[in-house]
């Protein structure tokens, strides 16, 4: 037993801190923000390639690093705290874990290669409409190959190659590879709280469309991609959170009120303690998850405790970022309330964190119907 | 205990019913519904000001002489449901209103008054209020902002920070430090001056809701009178807590939306099963924002009555903003969270127009503005519930050696 | 409009508050908490009879005093704040209140003089066991006006002299009068959290039972008794939330840590704010539910306001009366968690007044359900 | 990270397994399952405590030479849970081992060490910390009970409070104060005593959840021998403080029913429209107490690998009780509310055993014991994140010149 990262983990960990902390400062993030015409930084995206990142959790003979998720969480907690403008999660977490999870040898030989060189962007498009999706309500369809519907909104969608598309089949739900620069493809980049990643309106029209994985079982698919990206999602989280602390807490020990710093006021330092104890509650179910991860990897069957750890370490990390985000703009007092102060990176990523990959509401149903059947075991 | 009209009350609200009905309708022809933030609106603004106030249903307690409505505080709350409901409602005047000209009434001279009060009120004059600083934040004594004495004029130099609507002011309420070797609180001098004169200059502030409704201001040997002093030498603290009582009884509206718009997105929301509308969690929040929504709406009715019966009204309506814009946030986050990856659009694509996105990166700053949750509590600890105030370091200490960590 | 008690109001509350200093202090309530064989305090209840405030309501035909609902709300929450060890509840706002809404004028006859005179306790009796009771569970049965079942807790059934009782009659529930000292009952007295007030079980075979209000309709009916007792439970539990904000001030302005007082540490003095917010909050709430409960009163058909008033007015004061009755606790530090002191009696008692008449969850539930409607029409 | 035993400790968990199955059996064969708060509770502890210590399964990171167990710190977690398993433990021991024996091998001279340390170690003796006192409560070091230097003895007057145990402890570490001309920290010194000593009164406190679980111990005259001392005269809050640090690290288990109990009442408990645990918003807060509660136990278990591997954990573990004692008040009372009016029961007829019910009493008194949340939260404040302390108006000056009240 052993509940913490590696001594290497530590040190690929600052590593990629001392990395992010020259090529990702806030003005990096902020080129992405102000620029309507920008959805990621492109030489940021490309410094990540060559860094080895994106394929950390690829196998060598498709051209990864063949390192541990656990490996690859420490790098999503950095990400995370650096509020890093790319389509890091879509690409690495979605497309290339639900490939190697549920893809084919030839779609592992095709995709994976690509997304380790930095050439393949992806990107999950599920969403069409507000609110819940219901097998019944699903309206995209795919028919001899052919994709045709719209989804709304899709995370990075404006920017990716490939998107995995759930649409029915032959009155079934499935998931779908699609090339988004194929024909048949229309794309509108949309308006959202975090400029800082893209967001698109995807409509199909007759767009090739290749299964991924089995055929009539698209919402369960959804659900296990979900439960790996979840960890590393949670990991994001937990960075940005404890970057929140530490905004709150500097600018608590160097702002004055009443001839005392504000960090000597039991209203603030009591704040920030709150967003302390959310923060390692946090990172003690996104570690337990990283593990579950880790092992599910290495199993054939994957691991029994990944659906409750997922759900877990999501839970707590959006209840914390969000928590951290929010308190933080309090902190600062008027300041954090401004554009040129960096708080509101936080508070947006914070909610586009949060609503990316199902909502905590979801998740918590999630856990519950786990605990329901384990319980009653 | 009654919550309906008595029946001259019943009067009075179908007169004012009566007349807004013709009113708006006039009004709306004239001006249509202009967008926010453009001249057409303020125009219009001012018009509606000037309708309200012929006919006595601006400043409705203020006595008719200068340019009141000669009412009572139980009126001026009916008047405001109704106009709520006949949806002509501005923003303009709230801080000038509600605020400085009070402060103006109770500190200038005949002269003073005569020249400003009754133009204020029918809005053909905009006031705003100049006393947060950077340095000073919830510590509003703290601020900086000098104003030296040369013959019969004053130089002021400085900068303030917040100020709503600065760059639409015709005129504002100043606090100045004029002796930085007395203590904090006792260098302070207030003035009114012209904010259009050249000395001063307005810079929108950008927030982080990506909106401009506040402003730098910074005055550069910005000359003003004496007889442009509201109060005492040194006394400017005394008269800035009048200015600020006032804006404890300016009674608030809510500031976005709240359960009932809630409610309706929910009902119309896809859920798992069925609307959202059906999620218990959902809606035992939503009954507790029914709940706080109604007992802020009361407290405030409550506030009403007091002054109806003369009495002092107690610090009770600063429960209002702690609630209120925590709520909002929480409310915004809900709805938000409740449309899934949906709810992260903003566009013209965006759910109920983007009314709760819009909310959610507004709330954080109503939760600071006005006095941030903390400093409220601290008011309603030491004012209400008689607690002692914090340990202070910077009383009977002169001002430039309180320490600043600059 | 007027939002606040008047004068008279104010003067009658005033002397409530005297009368209840004298006679009601926290001995008299510990005399029933320590003595296992008291449920009530007899000379209390005497002495309240004797005020009049049983029949403050009770029209003067009826032996009552005539005066409004807004009236007993004051008397009501001066109760509260006494933590008074008597079966005013149910015997004023549930048997009362109910005979004069629903009972035939038989029956007010018979019932209402008894109470005002003090002569008469009364009580409700819907449960059956933990959890919610539907109609099909339901198995108290009537059959020729002779009741049989078991009804476990009633609130003070151990010493009262009438219950109304919910039970089913050819398959259908309905509402029973029924004399607790005729044949066929049996009462056993039951531990509770709150040992200032009784509870019982009753078990009944064969008692005789007279219908109250209309046939079939049972549990409507209860749900408009409870409408009543909610908005005068909710001053109740205003009454009790003051004291206990009022006792933890004077105790954190009296106890020093560090060399100061307590309550200058802003832990503290916030934790009184939040108190001091939930309690006027619960106030303003009361205020509006007394106004539709009396306006009630005045009408034929009762007052549209009244089930979301006196929903709204049981949520704000069950949130209130518990967070300042655990918060105090917390103010008052170790002393807090003895006996010897106070504050466990207000903690008792703010758990017996949610439990008593519908949880604040299923309150919400029912005005939600009230706005759902509202808002639809 | 490994949430898996090594090879290594799945040998350790089998082993200890084998032997907790044959030792618990055997022990409940010769002990039964008495009534706990009685004389044949506390022998079937002691025998339990010394059959672990002869198997070296008590305090297993303690070196064998002292009777402990040479293991480390992961096998410790591992028995600890393979124990709970097991269905036999008991709490008597936790304070002396876990807080006063650790003080005394850090300040005690060799004889006295070898005097204790073993005997406590296999449950022979009992140990109690005599630190709190009605005039301090949070404030710890504001402390009364005088020791008097005379000759080679002590005289120790005054009283503690909410001494754990002191009934049925056989020995206390004793912090008194032996300066009150020097600032209030400096005037401290640590003793241990011997609790039969007939100068010492035990009087039990009557709480609000019924039980009498603390003490009020009592010093008449008190004579102790110099050598009693623990560590230097003036230095007792520097002792105090290591004792302290313990009590952190010292592991503690939940503290009454948690989400799988509360899960399993609302399974049986009729809801309105099928089961309680239908109701969403009850789902939604079991979900968060879950993830509560795996979150401070992972935090746990974190501390644990930071000691494996040579480090100081941090204070994270001072998380702990924030969460679970208000955890538990709010766990229990939705519990309870969640029965309706059957809630108010705790007799015989009480659901789960009036189990809810019970805790729901008890954690008011969790939440103030061994720290309150708010000056735990100071203490993470300023230890952890390095705030400032509050402004200490008691520093430098003379014991018994601080403000109190009286």
């Amino acid at each position: 037993m052993d509940f913490d990262y590696s001594d290497d983990q530590k040190f690929l960990k600052d590593e990629a801190r001392k990395f992010l902390g020259g090529r990702c400062p806030p003005a990096v993030v902020r080129g992405v923000l102000d620029d309507p015409a920008k959805s990621y930084d492109e030489p940021l995206w490309k410094a990540v390639a060559e860094q080895g990142w994106l394929g950390a959790a690829i196998a060598e003979e498709h051209g990864g690093l063949g390192l541990g998720r656990v490996e690859l969480c420490a790098i999503a907690e950095e990400l995370g705290r650096a509020v890093a403008p790319i389509p890091f999660a879509s690409t690495v977490y979605i497309l290339a874990e639900a490939v190697m999870a549920h893809g084919s040898d030839a779609q592992k030989a095709a995709i994976l290669p690509a997304i380790a060189a930095g050439e393949r962007i992806g990107c999950l498009a599920v969403s069409e409409g507000p609110g819940a999706l219901t097998p019944s309500a699903l309206s995209a369809q795919v028919e001899g190959g052919k994709l045709t519907g719209v989804k709304i909104p899709v995370t990075d969608g404006d920017v990716a190659h490939t998107a995995i598309v759930l649409a029915s089949e032959n009155g079934k739900p499935g998931l779908f590879l699609v090339d988004l620069t194929g024909a048949g493809v229309t794309r509108e980049t949309l308006e959202s709280l975090d400029p800082t990643r893209g967001v698109a309106r995807l409509t199909f029209d007759g767009a090739a469309a290749e299964r991924l994985g089995p055929a009539g079982e698209g919402f369960d698919l959804v659900q296990a991609i979900l439960d790996r990206a979840a960890v590393l999602l949670a990991f994001e989280q937990l960075g940005g959170a404890d970057r929140c602390l530490e905004m709150a807490k500097e600018y608590a020990l160097g702002r004055y009120a009443f001839g005392r710093v504000i960090g000597g006021y039991q209203a603030i330092k009591h704040k920030l303690v709150d967003i302390y104890v959310k923060n390692e509650v946090a990172r003690s179910n996104a570690y337990y998850g990283a593990w579950a991860l880790n092992a599910s990897t290495l199993k054939e069957n994957g691991a029994p405790e990944l659906p409750t750890a997922a759900a877990a370490a999501r839970i707590a990390a959006s209840d914390a970022f969000w928590f951290a985000s929010k308190e933080s703009v309090q902190v600062h007092g008027g300041m954090g309330f401004t554009w040129e102060v960096d708080c509101h990176l936080y508070y947006r990523r914070s909610r586009q964190l949060s609503l990316v990959a199902g909502s905590p509401r979801l998740w918590k149903e999630r856990l519950v119907s786990e605990l329901e059947k384990k319980n009653a075991a | 205990m009654d919550f309906n009209d008595s029946p001259s009350e019943a009067a009075y609200r179908d007169k004012a019913r009566a007349w807004l009905q013709e009113a708006a309708a006039a009004h709306k022809a004239q001006h249509g519904e202009p967008k926010p933030n453009t001249p057409e609106h303020m125009a219009a603004a001012k018009a509606w000001q000037a309708r309200k106030a012929d006919a006595g249903y601006a400043c409705i307690t203020w006595p008719a002489v200068v340019g009141g409505g000669g009412g009572t505080p139980i009126e001026s709350v009916i008047f405001g449901q109704e106009e709520g409901k006949a949806g002509v409602a501005y923003g303009y005047f709230t801080i000038g209103l509600g605020m400085c000209v009070p402060t103006v009434m109770a500190f200038a001279n005949t002269d003073t008054k005569k020249r400003f009060v009754s133009p204020a009120v029918k809005g053909e004059e905009i006031w705003c209020q100049l006393f947060s600083e950077p340095a000073g934040g919830s510590d509003v004594a703290a601020l900086r902002t000098r104003a030296v004495k040369d013959g019969d004029e004053w130089v002021i130099n400085g900068q303030k920070v917040w100020t709503t609507g600065a760059h639409y002011s015709d005129f504002g309420i100043l606090l100045t430090r004029t002796d930085v070797d007395a203590p904090k609180h006792k260098g302070l001098t207030m003035f009114w001056i012209d904010m259009r004169d050249a000395a001063v200059e307005c810079r929108p502030i950008h927030q982080m809701s990506g909106g401009r409704d506040f402003n730098e201001v910074y005055f550069s040997d910005l000359r003003v009178k004496d007889s442009q002093r509201l109060g005492e030498v040194g006394q400017g603290w005394q008269v800035a807590l009048v200015t600020l009582m006032n804006e404890r009884l300016a009674v608030g509206g809510s500031a976005g939306p709240n359960y009932r718009e809630v409610l309706e997105l929910a009902r119309a929301l896809p859920g798992e099963d069925g609307p959202a509308l059906k999620n218990d969690a959902f809606r035992e929040k939503l009954a507790d924002w029914f709940v706080a929504s109604q007992g802020l709406k009361f407290t405030r009715f409550r506030t009403m009555t007091a002054l109806s019966r003369g009495q002092t009204p107690g610090p009770e309506s600063s429960i209002g903003k702690i609630i209120s814009a925590n709520q909002l946030q929480d409310l915004a986050n809900t709805a938000v969270e409740m449309q899934g990856e949906y709810g992260i659009l903003t566009g013209a694509e965006a759910a109920a127009g983007a009314a709760f996105q819009q909310s959610l990166m507004w709330a954080p700053g109503l939760r600071i503005a006005g006095g941030t949750d903390e400093i409220l509590k601290n008011i309603i600890a030491e004012r209400v519930l008689g607690l002692p105030g914090d340990v202070r370091v910077d009383k009977d200490v002169a001002f430039k050696d309180i320490p600043t960590g600059r």
